[in-house]
């Protein structure tokens, strides 16, 4: 390759043999790979908020719906799964990982392109089957994202190739979080130790080291779901001496530590945002990184508080809500370091602040109704009410879904060389934040009335929370179509946008706008820690 | 108080829990939100040009770690007290079998009574042991804040002590299958001589209601009409009162000649109930569907016969 | 972590004594004997059998983790891997059973 | 592979053993699962133990400690430029691979001769406790041989690139990450020995 990197166009310019779209497909490049995974996943997940949509104006009416009940069963285990294994699951790593980690760390690449390439054709292949499993067999499986066994079992729809959907996804998650390890502790730049790494990075790695250590359990549960529908091996069916708590453990073992999969990489998008528009170094660098780590750490043991109503042990059920509440304790840690950043800063009040601050607030209250559901004396009334659906949607769609938004807003300049209009975002809020509420606080109200979960037909007094939230969700998806109109309006039609735009001074900003293939002329030097304003920026 | 429909001892419990994680909740959202948005206004670049370097402050990083963990821990604290007490059934409670199946309950008493809604006199315990026919099912008293799976080939138990008259939802809060949504049924808290009267008058008793006083009203066994008869072994009085008292259906008292809402496909319609009505509501349920109900009920088989006794005496019901 | 190598410098850093094919049958032996007071013990009775598993065959894992697998001659980190990924599991085992073993 | 990144086998290596970690984890997943069950019905985990062929076990046992044996010699051997005693090793290396197989052919054969196998009308007569044994039994055992499979491609790669020396005495990292993962394919094996075969 070049040696004279001063000469190198962006990324987005074919070099090498390949044009066009061959080029992409069968690119190495983390920055093309990542944009891969951004279209992509946009695809499935516009699928997956039409599909949440529809389901809020089934809820419209009480008895008599726009459809039956085997869709509207089939519709949210659909809208779960996509949300889950092909949106926020691999979202933040797969998208904003990929791109940024090699250049915030310093480097040229991951350390196993093709890998990385193999990574994406693994998600496209999942998502593929995932698609399939909705039109053959036995039809769109209905037992909601969580496939519990015996239910799973007995069903006639198509569970086996969605599950088996689930497990190709998860093995591509695996390579991901493979390569992301081994590029921070291979290529970090010289001087790069391990605390002058932007928290961005910590987040990636703990993220890496769950989905690694966390994932195969739930591959190897799925396949056993396959083995019993076909060879019935009977290890979750309770009338060949199985137990379906198994299942729910295994399962819970690998699902609980994802959650935490999807919010990792967004906590470390809002601490790499907020020092930047503040214009002063993060405060209480190691606490985060740390509390990144121990999120990880803790935050394997506690799977079982998805099963409290299930008939556990005592002795389980007081160490899992003992643990709940330790692992709600790194969370806090964050958002008090996060707040108390903006403490004397000179902050200059941008789009992705103002999304990063959003993100916080929406945390928060996802996070705290988590801790309500920790405790067990609520969690029995509360378990599998739309008071959870409500918790999940705050943390996932409010915390990572803002997260990615704020991500997209901070980084979008450097990654297609292009500027939004920032009016344009600040419309698309209102509607969003207000929409957001009304749609999820209504589902949390609606949880503590008694309203159950993946319900098709509800009582009639639950019905005008139920609209309430509905016209909730217009508001929502009102703000999301204006937000990614904006967004789709810059690519094509934006004005160019600066290298260094919000005066950012980790890595990524000392670089071309969109930058070069290999990212850096010459491989920089590292001298101090990654938010020092002080030092007039130049890493 | 009566904070959403409290009406049970557990309800008491979990609530307390809930109200005290809640507060504290609204005060470290409210605290927090305000620090940022006084920060953002106080700190903007025009008022405050210069950042200052601050790199953070260990003394605090401590006090937001130990303050949150004790807070926190103090909330796992009271909410297993309380679980502890609202899982563990007292010796004297009596014993209820409750079995689910795809999409029905079903509950046995000691006595060997079945039911499909569950009878219980207020103000004592009575302890729930829940089974599973086929798949994972959850048996859920809101009102109660009440909540335990049914796992096949285990024996999940939990218990209650009604503190308020009246009839109360039960769902199920586990997906299993299509009907999920309509795997209701109903806890009819009664004056405890009232639930006696129903709990040892032998075969046909009449079903035990919230107001003592309108079961003396019943037709005695002795002189029940055919109809009522069939209606009873048929388990249609399961989910139907013949005194006025909602269930799971509408009461089925002085229900001939009135007008009545029903949805027919998307609309509302208003009919006046007459035999042909009454023979479509029975023979099949779903077509017309009573509004404010849930479409729950099933199509009963009755021959010709039934049929014609037991629309005869639902026209009797004035 | 020590090892921050960039990518230029970094090459086939292995240690240069390699063990010779001498340490290696030496352990083989080993695992034999081991496989053998395995079945020793199971032909015993029954606890035998289970302490045989629980005590031997770690052992044994241990020996080809450490000596086919290199193990001994690879830096901390590949140690620090392997624990952490069997600290988990015990983890994940532990709670587990803190179920099923009181119910 | 992208140029502009150095070789860089640490790196490789350290990839490789993660990918092992997930391997670990993903039988540690079965291994739970048998103890979960093996805990609840542990007399007939007894039964089910003593049905099985345990010669037979320890005999495969043998071939693949050999196997794994074999596999580091062939790296001892391309370290020292010894290529024709590399290609021996693997080539030993392969064929035990291909006993373990055979052997198991035969064993699995036996259980289905007797009726043994998952789904069948014998099987749903024995009492749960079994059921879950032999479910067990032939899934993990089944999963292993599905490893032991993919071995035997990935290490026939190697003879091939050994031959052809794309391995050599200063780049055989390949050959290295190869072992690797059969040396973690003997080392489930050598768990799977005792749970199933001389738990009775
Ligand atoms: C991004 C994903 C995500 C995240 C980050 C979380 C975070 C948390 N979750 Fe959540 N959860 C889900 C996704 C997530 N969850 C999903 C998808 C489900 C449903 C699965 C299904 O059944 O379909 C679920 C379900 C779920 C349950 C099971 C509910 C049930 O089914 O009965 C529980 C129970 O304990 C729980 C708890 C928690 C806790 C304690 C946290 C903690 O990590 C939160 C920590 C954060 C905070 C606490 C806020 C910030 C802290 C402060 C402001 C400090 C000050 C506060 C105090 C001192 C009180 N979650
Ligand atoms: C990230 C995950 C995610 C997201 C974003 C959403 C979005 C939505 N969900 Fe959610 N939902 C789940 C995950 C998610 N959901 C899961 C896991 C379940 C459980 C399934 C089960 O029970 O098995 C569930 C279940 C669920 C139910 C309960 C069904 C039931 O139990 O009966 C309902 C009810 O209406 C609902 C509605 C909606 C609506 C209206 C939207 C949206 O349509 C609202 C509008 C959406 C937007 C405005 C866009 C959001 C934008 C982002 C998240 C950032 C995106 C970033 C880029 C695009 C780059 N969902
Ligand atoms: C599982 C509970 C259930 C059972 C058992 C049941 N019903 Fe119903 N029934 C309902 C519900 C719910 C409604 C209201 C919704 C509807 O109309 O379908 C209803 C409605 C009716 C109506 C119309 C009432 C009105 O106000 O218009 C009649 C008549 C009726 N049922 C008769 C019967 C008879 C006769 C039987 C026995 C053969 C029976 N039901 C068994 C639940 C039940
Ligand atoms: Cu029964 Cu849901
Ligand atoms: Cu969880």
């Amino acid at each position: 390759m070049s040696t004279h990197a001063a000469t190198q166009p962006s990324y987005l310019v074919d070099t090498g043999t390949r044009t066009g779209l061959r080029a992409w497909l069968t690119t190495t490049d983390h920055k093309r790979i990542a944009l891969l995974y951004l279209y992509s996943m946009m695809v499935f997940f516009f699928v997956a908020v039409g599909i949440g949509f529809v389901m809020r104006l089934v809820q419209l009416t009480t008895f008599q719906k726009l459809v039956t009940a085997q869709t509207y069963n089939a519709m949210f285990t659909v809208h779960g799964v996509i949300m889950i294994f092909l949106f926020v699951v691999p979202g933040l790593p797969a998208v904003f990982g990929n791109f940024f980690l090699p250049i915030l760390i310093g480097a040229k690449d991951v350390s196993f392109p093709r890998i990385n390439l193999t990574s994406w054709y693994f998600f496209i292949a999942g998502a593929i089957l995932a698609v399939l499993s909705l039109f053959t067999g036995g039809g769109a499986p209905d037992t909601g994202w969580t496939f519990y066994a015996p239910f799973s079992l007995k069903t006639g729809t198509n569970v086996s190739l969605a599950v088996f959907a689930a497990f190709v996804l998860g093995f591509s998650s695996m390579l991901t979080g493979i390569n992301f390890i081994t590029t921070i502790h291979r290529m970090r730049a010289p001087g790069m130790q391990w605390f002058r790494m932007p928290l961005m990075c910590w987040a990636l790695y703990s993220t890496a080291w769950i989905q690694i250590l966390a994932t195969p359990i739930v591959a190897i549960t799925l396949v056993l779901v396959i083995l019993e529908r076909f060879f019935g091996i009977g290890i979750f069916d309770p009338t060949k001496g199985g137990d379906p708590l198994l299942y729910q453990h295994l399962f819970w073992i690998y699902s609980h530590p994802a959650v935490y999969i999807m919010i990792l990489p967004a906590m470390g998008v809002i601490s790499e945002i907020i020092p930047t528009f503040t214009k002063r170094p993060i405060f209480g660098y190691k606490a985060i990184a740390f509390s990144s780590m121990s999120i990880a750490g803790v935050g394997s043991l506690v799977w079982a508080h998805h099963m409290f109503t299930s008939g556990m042990s005592g002795t389980a059920l007081l160490l899992f809500s003992l643990l709940t509440m330790v692992v709600a304790v790194p969370s806090a840690i964050k958002v008090f370091n996060w707040v108390s950043t903006l403490y004397q800063g000179s902050i200059d009040f941008q789009p992705p602040l103002l999304f990063a601050l959003t993100f916080i607030f929406l945390f928060c209250i996802g996070g705290l109704t988590g801790v309500m559901q920790g405790a067990l004396a609520v969690n029995v009334h509360i378990h599998d009410t739309y008071f959870i659906v409500g918790h999940f949607h705050y943390v996932m769609f409010g915390g990572t879904g803002m997260a990615f938004f704020a991500a997209l807003l901070y980084w979008f300049p450097k990654m297609f060389g292009k500027m939004y209009s920032k009016k344009a975002i600040y419309a698309s809020w209102f509607p969003m934040f207000i929409g957001f509420n009304m749609l999820y606080f209504g589902m949390m109200i609606l949880g503590m009335m008694g309203m159950p979960r993946r319900y098709y037909v509800h009582l009639p007094q639950f019905h005008w929370m139920h609209v309430f939230a509905t016209v909730g969700s217009w508001f929502l998806v009102l703000g999301l179509l204006m937000f990614f109109g904006a967004l789709l309006y810059a690519i094509f039609r934006g004005k160019k946008g600066e290298d260094n735009p919000w005066g950012g001074v980790t890595l990524e900003w000392t670089i071309p706008s969109p930058p070069p293939l290999e990212n850096f002329e010459e491989i920089p030097t590292i001298t101090h820690g990654p938010y020092e304003f002080g030092t007039g920026g130049k890493a | 108080m009566d904070w959403m429909n409290q009406a049970a001892l557990s309800a008491q419990k979990s609530d307390a829990v809930f109200f005290y994680v809640f507060g504290l909740s609204v005060v470290f959202l409210i605290f927090i939100t305000a620090l940022m948005i006084y920060f953002v206004i106080r700190y903007d670049k025009k008022r405050n040009p210069v950042a200052s370097q601050i790199d953070g402050h260990v003394g605090l990083e401590i006090v937001w770690t130990v303050v949150p963990l004790v807070l926190f821990l103090s909330i796992f604290y009271y909410g297993w007290t309380n679980y502890e007490y609202m899982s563990q059934a007292p010796r004297d409670a009596m014993a209820i079998k409750v079995t689910a199946r795809q999409w029905s309950w079903s509950f046995e008493y000691p006595n060997g009574k079945q039911t499909k809604v569950l009878f219980a006199p207020i103000g004592k315990p009575m302890k729930v042991e829940v089974r599973s026919a086929d798949m994972v099912h959850g048996f859920y008293v809101p009102s109660f804040r009440l909540k335990i799976d049914a796992v096949p080939s285990r024996t999940n138990t939990t218990w209650f002590q009604a503190t308020k008259l009246g009839s109360f939802d039960i769902e199920c809060t586990v997906i299993c299958g299509v009907d999920h949504s309509l795997m209701l049924s109903k806890v009819i808290v009664v004056p405890e001589e009232a639930f006696k009267a129903w709990y040892f008058g032998g075969e046909n008793a009449p079903a035990p209601s919230a107001d003592a006083p309108a079961i003396s009203a019943h037709p005695a066994p002795a002189n029940q009409p055919r109809g009522q008869a069939i209606m009873a072994e048929k388990g249609c009085l399961d989910c139907h009162s013949v005194d006025g008292k909602p269930m799971v259906g509408p009461t089925l008292k002085g229900l001939f000649g009135k007008r009545q809402q029903v949805l027919v496909a998307e609309a509302v319609r208003t009919v006046t109930v007459d035999e042909a009505y009454l023979r479509r509501a029975i023979t099949s349920p779903m077509a017309e569907v009573v509004r404010g109900y849930p479409p729950a009920m099933p199509d009963t088989p009755l021959d010709p016969k039934e049929l014609d006794e037991i629309v005869s005496y639902l026209k009797s019901l004035k | 972590m020590s090892e921050n190598i960039h990518p230029i410098e970094a090459t086939a850093d292995h240690p240069a004594d390699h063990p010779g094919y001498g340490t290696f049958i030496k352990v083989w032996i080993v695992l034999l004997i081991l496989t053998g007071c395995l079945v020793g013990l199971s032909h015993v009775n029954q606890t035998y059998a289970v302490w045989g598993l629980l005590t031997l065959t770690p052992l044994k894992a241990g020996l080809v983790f450490y000596f086919f697998m290199h193990l001994k001659y690879e830096p901390p980190l590949f140690k620090i891997v392997i624990l952490v990924t069997l600290g988990t599991l015990l983890i994940f085992f532990a709670l587990l059973f803190s179920d099923i073993a009181f119910r | 592979m992208t140029g502009h990144v150095h070789r860089d086998d640490f790196g490789a290596r350290l990839g490789m053993w993660l990918f092992l970690v997930t391997e670990m984890v993903l039988f540690g997943g079965l291994f739970i699962g048998y103890s979960y069950m093996r805990y609840k019905y542990p007399a007939d985990f007894h039964h089910g133990g003593a049905e099985l062929n345990a010669t037979l076990g320890v005999i495969n046992t043998i071939v693949l400690l050999t196997s794994s044996l074999t596999v580091v010699l062939a790296i001892v051997a391309i370290q020292r430029a010894e290529k024709k005693r590399a290609l021996a090793f693997l080539g030993t290396t392969l064929a035990l691979g291909v006993t373990f197989l055979v052997i198991k052919s035969f064993e699995w054969g036996a259980k289905f001769h007797h009726g043994l196998y998952p789904n069948s009308p014998h099987l749903a007569t024995l009492p749960p406790g079994e059921q879950v044994f032999f479910g067990l039994y032939f899934t993990m055992t089944g999963l292993h041989g599905l490893h032991v499979i993919v071995g035997l491609g990935v290490l026939s790669v190697m003879l091939w690139w050994v031959a052809t020396d794309r391995i050599r005495q200063d780049r055989y990292v390949h050959l290295e990450n190869s072992g690797l993962y059969w040396h973690l394919v003997d080392v489930i094996w050598i768990f799977l020995l005792p749970l199933f075969y001389l738990a009775a």
